[in-house]
């Protein structure tokens, strides 16, 4: 197929699959809270609203900043599929991608000059002190399967099995990394968290909403996708909907089910984690 | 004769690099250890002039002098501060009496 | 809760560089079980130490052959098919260092600092790179520094006016 | 004549008693006093480096142990004569 | 090409979902969620799961087509205004569960 | 002329080696454990040069040319953080104190010295260590240069340095740093001309870091005069 | 091992003398997003942050005044520089002194600023910063003592002995101490709180960045394969 007919049928379907996907996580917390919840359609009606809407630009913002941050979240998540389900490139790229995201979510809390986005971007540099650690369990893949590209990952865990059964603890890290990036009420996102409003997200109206919102889903939609391609190795695409279908909801149940934390004690939490499923899978690596 | 073999160039810098470097360290007044610390630097010197160096040796001699003078200017300085310091508070101290 | 509290005080700024030299040393201690290998096959050779000044060289210690402007001096690099003129510049004299050099035999690490020398050809050559950030380094801090100084901590009148 | 192992751990020699002394010497609560302290290990990183015949490093450490120096008194009077405790 | 298909049941969904979202806001004016099950949605949703969980029973019909058909069905119920369609899919989803079980353990 | 570079490193050095490097983490020990208790942030700043010690001996121990040319870096990083960081520091104070009290103060002592030798030396000095300087040429000889400069500014006693006078020699600096970037393209896009970059690199640097120390010396004395505005 | 196993397919090098750099896709990816968030920062204005006072109707308005946004803005493009030269250097030495140049230059676009608090975290993370030239240059200097060698090429061709690992522990806690991050973070978190949201940027996209390269670049000394 034509690569980029490929990269824009793996972006149309992440898009879609992430919105959805979000509707059922927001449903599934509904039931367990015994309300009726949103349609599981609600996020994506939501992102196709924004783009009809009026587009206004605060007067402090700083300005091509303000709206270049958005363009720019979407260009890494779409540059995200590319490396991830069309190419299968290096793990290390999407590391950096996700690097990347976390400046773009500081910065658009910053640019707006509202003090929510502002406090979402200092919370942003806290957390990404926190979840950077979590993702570098793709190191510790690196170590167990002795490569970086996505391909010979997945033919690794076709003749040793799936990695899940022998990194367990990696495994709890990149779910513990999700959990943080889900956008309903996690316990651990604390740049989305309510008591800001909607953290970076609070003056971006309009299209730039929009992209925003877009690009959300894309990144949910990767972050799952990583998650099973590296511990389940190479999956139908039904699959594929389906584990991530799961993943949401027991992400939902999680999120319904948990107090919201304060920066200071997601962050530790975080590299709490992060520390004993290092140091724990690299001893498991070595003695087991 | 084993004694005399350490009376050369080498031996006695190094010998009152470590007695300069002593002297700063037991002498509690900054004015003392700047004098103590020219010792140190002879002895430096000496050891530059004992492996020959004899341009490295005239610029450490050089700067001597200098970082000498920084830090005199420096404690005086300071000395003058702290000085005029207790008096102000004495001054208050004895509005307050 | 405990925990909680542990977490909180470590994000005081005040307690980070404490933190951080605590992590260090604890690093720094398991230097000296390390085992050490020295690998003898160094790039950019030094002779032994005092060999060349024992010789009564009068470019001591930095005497690497070769003669001015027609003979490369040698020396081993990492990467010699990168440099076309390699080792000139660590040959070269300025003729005040010649003359220097004519006169006495106890000024060659003068000799080498003016231009020319290995340590030239290394700062400025083949690892010229590492000197423009050094020397950027050097020139960011000073702008800070001066910044600081003019518009705050040396306008204390102005300020009060 | 020019024994290159005495040169070498004399350095060694003020490079830890310097610093030792820096960190725990009498009157070492006094910054001015501290400060003077450091000046014992700069003379033994010098002898380290004249022991490894780096004489071009060691012409410049001199120099810049001058700057070194001056910076550092200066914050210290200047942090003294505003009164501030740090 | 199995990317694509995907697209399409997917899309397919999506506009299933819109569409029963906007015909039940017109049929049903209230907020509340209704015990009782409406008929016409039972229809679709049982139609809609057998045909997307049981398209080796059509064989006449290429199986992408029937899926597509039946994910746009079921996705007409899941996706109705708040409260409403839950036992439908449910049941629709029960029903096809049930055919699929008998079939793989019978052939 | 003799080819004298050796095809291994001397056994004096390695020999040495393992000294060295204890020494050098020692010392870094040392300083890390004074900061971990030391609660002044003066006594921290005073206590990190020991620890940038410890890395000069790590580096030098190494004993080939390449440690040597890897020293020079060192220091002038060292160099200048210390400048930025105390720099730093004073204004934090400065502005602490502005805001807590106000019967600071902050009028800057006069340097009252009769000491005879800063009449006459610091002329002397500054002129034969430019001229040395000069001759050395590149990091050294600015820092050589640079110290002589900075003694002889320190040293006078007139107070007040107009500010234009400040931002034309800093701008200066940035100037001929970029003379000495130019310098270092020339090695690598006409090698032939290698002679031109050698001194333009050498010079460009030498001023550069001469006229750094240089300001550092008219910071030393405390006051502008303020003509500008 | 080989420097494309971590970072792809080599897509050139470019020799500086004995430095040498090198740009694979992955260093590629990056280069390009350090350059790109340069270019807008040298392009855009700064906010003004708005907030409301307590007991009156009034706003209170923070803003960064011109002579502060010219030195900001260019400390900031020179960290941009220094942020996308440290993503493609192919030489320990070299990528060191990138590290540190971020690390001042960091110091220096907060050090403009009036807020105490900020003041005195930049202060704090200067500190760090200075302490981690020990480990930095030290580890740097281990690992040439122990292969004799401080290009990445050479190094990735050396089997790695436990002075090499040491040495590149030594590195990666530098790394982290000068670029800020876990545990170190709260000095650069407070560092934010000020106005000037295009120079704060850069202060956060080049740790992370460092830290990302970082992470390869000690992957290629210490082997695990």
């Amino acid at each position: 197929m034509n690569l980029m007919a490929d990269i824009l049928l793996n972006v149309t379907i992440a898009f879609l699959v992430g919105s959805v996907l979000f509707g059922i996580q927001r449903k599934v917390m509904a039931r367990i809270q015994l309300r009726p919840g949103p349609p599981i359609i609600q996020h994506l009606l939501h992102t196709m609203k924004f783009f009809i809407k009026e587009t206004v630009f605060p007067k402090t913002a700083a300005m091509p900043f303000y709206v270049v941050i958005t363009v720019i979240l979407c260009a890494i998540w779409v540059a995200a599929v590319i490396v991830g389900p069309v190419t299968q490139g290096p793990l290390l790229l999407l590391f950096a991608i996700f690097a990347i995201h976390k400046i773009v979510e500081h910065n658009a809390g910053s640019s707006s000059g509202s003090p929510y986005g502002k406090l979402s971007c200092v919370r942003a540099v806290f957390s990404a002190a926190a979840e950077l650690p979590l993702f570098a369990v793709l190191i510790i893949i690196f170590l167990q399967t002795g490569t970086m590209q996505l391909s010979t990952i997945v033919a690794y865990q076709a003749e040793h099995g799936a990695l899940i059964f022998t990194l367990p603890l990696a495994a709890m890290m990149f779910i513990a990394l999700i959990i943080s990036k889900s956008y309903y009420y996690s316990p651990l996102n604390i740049t989305l968290a309510k008591d800001i409003v909607s953290g970076f997200e609070t003056e971006h109206f309009g299209m730039l909403r929009g992209f925003i919102m877009i690009s959300e889903a894309i990144t949910w939609y990767m972050l799952l996708w990583v998650f099973l391609t590296v511990f389940f190795g190479a999956l139908s695409p039904l699959m594929y909907l389906i584990g991530m279908v799961i993943l949401t909801a027991l992400i939902g149940a999680v999120n319904a089910l948990t107090p919201i934390l304060n920066p200071n004690h997601s962050v530790m939490t975080e590299i709490t984690l992060a520390f004993i499923g290092i140091v724990g899978s690299i001893i498991m690596m070595f003695y087991i | 004769m084993p004694v005399l073999d350490f009376i050369n160039l080498t031996y006695v810098s190094a010998a009152v690099t470590i007695i300069g470097s002593i002297g700063i360290i037991a002498l509690p007044k900054p004015i003392d250890k700047v004098i103590m610390f020219s010792l140190l630097q002879g002895g430096f010197i000496g050891m530059i002039a004992a492996a020959k160096y004899l341009d490295v040796a005239m610029a450490a001699a050089i700067f001597d002098p200098i970082s000498t003078i920084i830090l005199l200017i420096g404690i005086i300085k300071l000395d003058e501060i702290r000085k005029k310091k207790q008096k102000q508070k004495s001054q208050e101290d004895g509005f307050l009496v | 809760m405990k925990l909680g509290r542990l977490w909180n005080s470590l994000a005081t700024p005040k307690r980070i560089p404490k933190v951080f030299s605590i992590i260090l040393a604890v690093v720094l201690l398991a230097g000296f079980v390390v085992p050490l290998t020295y690998d003898v096959h160094q790039v950019y050779l030094k002779p032994a130490p005092q060999a060349q000044v024992n010789d009564q060289d009068p470019f001591a210690p930095y005497n690497r052959g070769g003669s001015p402007l027609e003979e490369p001096a040698t020396y081993i690099s990492q990467y010699p098919q990168f440099a076309q003129h390699q080792g000139m510049i660590t040959s070269y004299l300025s003729p005040i260092a010649i003359g220097v050099s004519e006169t006495t035999l106890y000024f060659g690490t003068s000799i080498l600092a003016s231009p020319g020398g290995v340590i030239d050809e290394i700062l400025y050559f083949s690892r010229g790179f590492d000197t423009i950030l050094e020397s950027s380094i050097m020139l960011m801090a000073s702008v800070i520094a001066t910044w600081v100084a003019l518009h705050f901590t040396m306008r204390r009148k102005e300020e009060e006016d | 004549m020019f024994d290159v192992y005495v040169c070498f751990y004399t350095g060694v020699f003020l490079l830890i008693v310097g610093s030792i002394a820096t960190v725990i010497g009498p009157g070492v609560k006094d910054p001015i006093i501290r400060s003077l302290n450091t000046e014992i290990p700069s003379v033994g990183i010098s002898l380290i480096l004249l022991t490894y015949n780096h004489t071009v490093a060691l012409l410049t450490f001199i120099a810049a142990t001058v700057i070194i120096m001056m910076i550092l008194l200066r914050a210290i009077v200047r942090l003294e004569e505003m009164g501030a405790d740090v | 090409m199995e990317t694509q298909i995907y697209l399409v049941y997917i899309l397919s969904f999506v506009l299933g979902s819109i569409v029963g979202l906007v015909l039940s806001y017109k049929k049903y004016t209230e907020p509340f969620v209704r015990k009782n099950i409406d008929v016409a949605a039972l229809v679709l949703a049982i139609i809609g799961w057998v045909l997307a969980l049981n398209f080796a029973l059509i064989p006449i019909i290429p199986d992408y087509i029937s899926i597509t058909v039946g994910v746009f069905l079921f996705a007409m119920v899941i996706g109705m205004r708040p409260g409403y369609g839950r036992y439908e899919t449910v049941i629709g989803f029960l029903v096809a569960g049930i055919i699929w079980i008998l079939r793989t353990v019978l052939s | 002329m003799v080819v004298p570079v050796p095809d291994v490193v001397s056994p004096v050095v390695v020999s040495l080696y393992i000294p060295a490097i204890f020494t050098g983490l020692l010392v870094g020990l040392i300083g890390l454990m004074a900061i971990a208790y030391q609660k002044r942030d003066i006594h921290i700043l005073i206590l990190t040069d020991i620890v940038g010690y410890g890395m000069l001996v790590m580096v030098a121990a190494v004993g080939t040319d390449l440690a040597e040319a890897l020293i020079l870096p060192g220091l002038v990083v060292e160099l200048a953080e210390i400048l930025a960081i105390s720099e730093l520091l004073m204004s934090r104070e400065m502005r602490k104190l502005d805001k807590t009290t106000e019967t600071v103060e902050l009028i800057p002592v006069p340097i009252n010295l009769n000491m005879e030798i800063l009449e006459t030396a610091p002329v002397f000095f500054a002129i034969i260590l430019v001229i040395y300087g000069a001759f050395l040429s590149g990091f050294t000889g600015g820092a050589v240069a640079g110290a002589g400069i900075l003694f002889y500014v320190l040293s006078k006693v007139t107070r007040g340095v107009p500010q234009n006078i400040w931002e034309g020699l800093s701008a200066t600096a940035g100037v001929i740093w970029c003379l000495w970037l130019i310098g270092f393209l020339i090695f690598f896009v006409a090698p032939d001309y290698w002679m031109l970059g050698l001194f333009l690199a050498a010079f460009g640097l030498f001023i550069e870091v001469a006229y750094k120390a240089g300001l550092i010396g008219v910071i030393g004395r405390e006051e502008f005069k303020r003509e500008k505005e | 091992m080989d420097i494309t196993t971590l970072g792809g397919q080599l897509l050139g090098i470019i020799p500086l003398g004995d430095i040498v750099l090198y740009v694979t896709t992955f260093n590629l990816f990056m280069f390009a997003a350090a350059l790109v968030f340069t270019v807008l920062i040298a392009m855009s204005k700064t906010e003004k942050q708005v907030e409301a006072e307590f007991g009156t109707l009034n706003d209170r308005e923070k803003k960064v005044g011109k002579d502060e946004f010219k030195v900001r803005r260019f400390l900031s493009i020179i960290c941009g520089l220094a942020t996308a030269g440290a993503m493609i250097t192919g030489d320990l030495f070299n990528f060191t002194l990138f590290v540190t140049l971020i690390g001042i230059v960091n110091i220096g676009i907060v050090s403009a600023v009036k807020e105490v608090d900020v003041l005195d975290s930049a202060f704090q993370y200067g500190i760090i910063a200075m302490l981690a030239t020990l480990p930095l240059f030290g580890g740097a200097a281990l690992i040439l003592a122990a292969t004799g060698t401080l290009s990445m090429f050479e190094i990735v061709n050396i089997p790695s002995t436990a002075m090499m690992i040491f040495g590149s522990i030594l590195l990666f806690i530098g790394v982290a101490g000068e670029s800020g991050v876990a545990p170190f973070f709260a000095t650069k978190a407070e560092m934010f709180r000020t106005a000037g949201s295009p120079f704060l940027v850069i202060i956060h996209l080049s740790s992370l960045l460092v830290i990302v390269r970082a992470i390869e670049v000690i992957l290629l000394i210490s082997k695990p394969f």
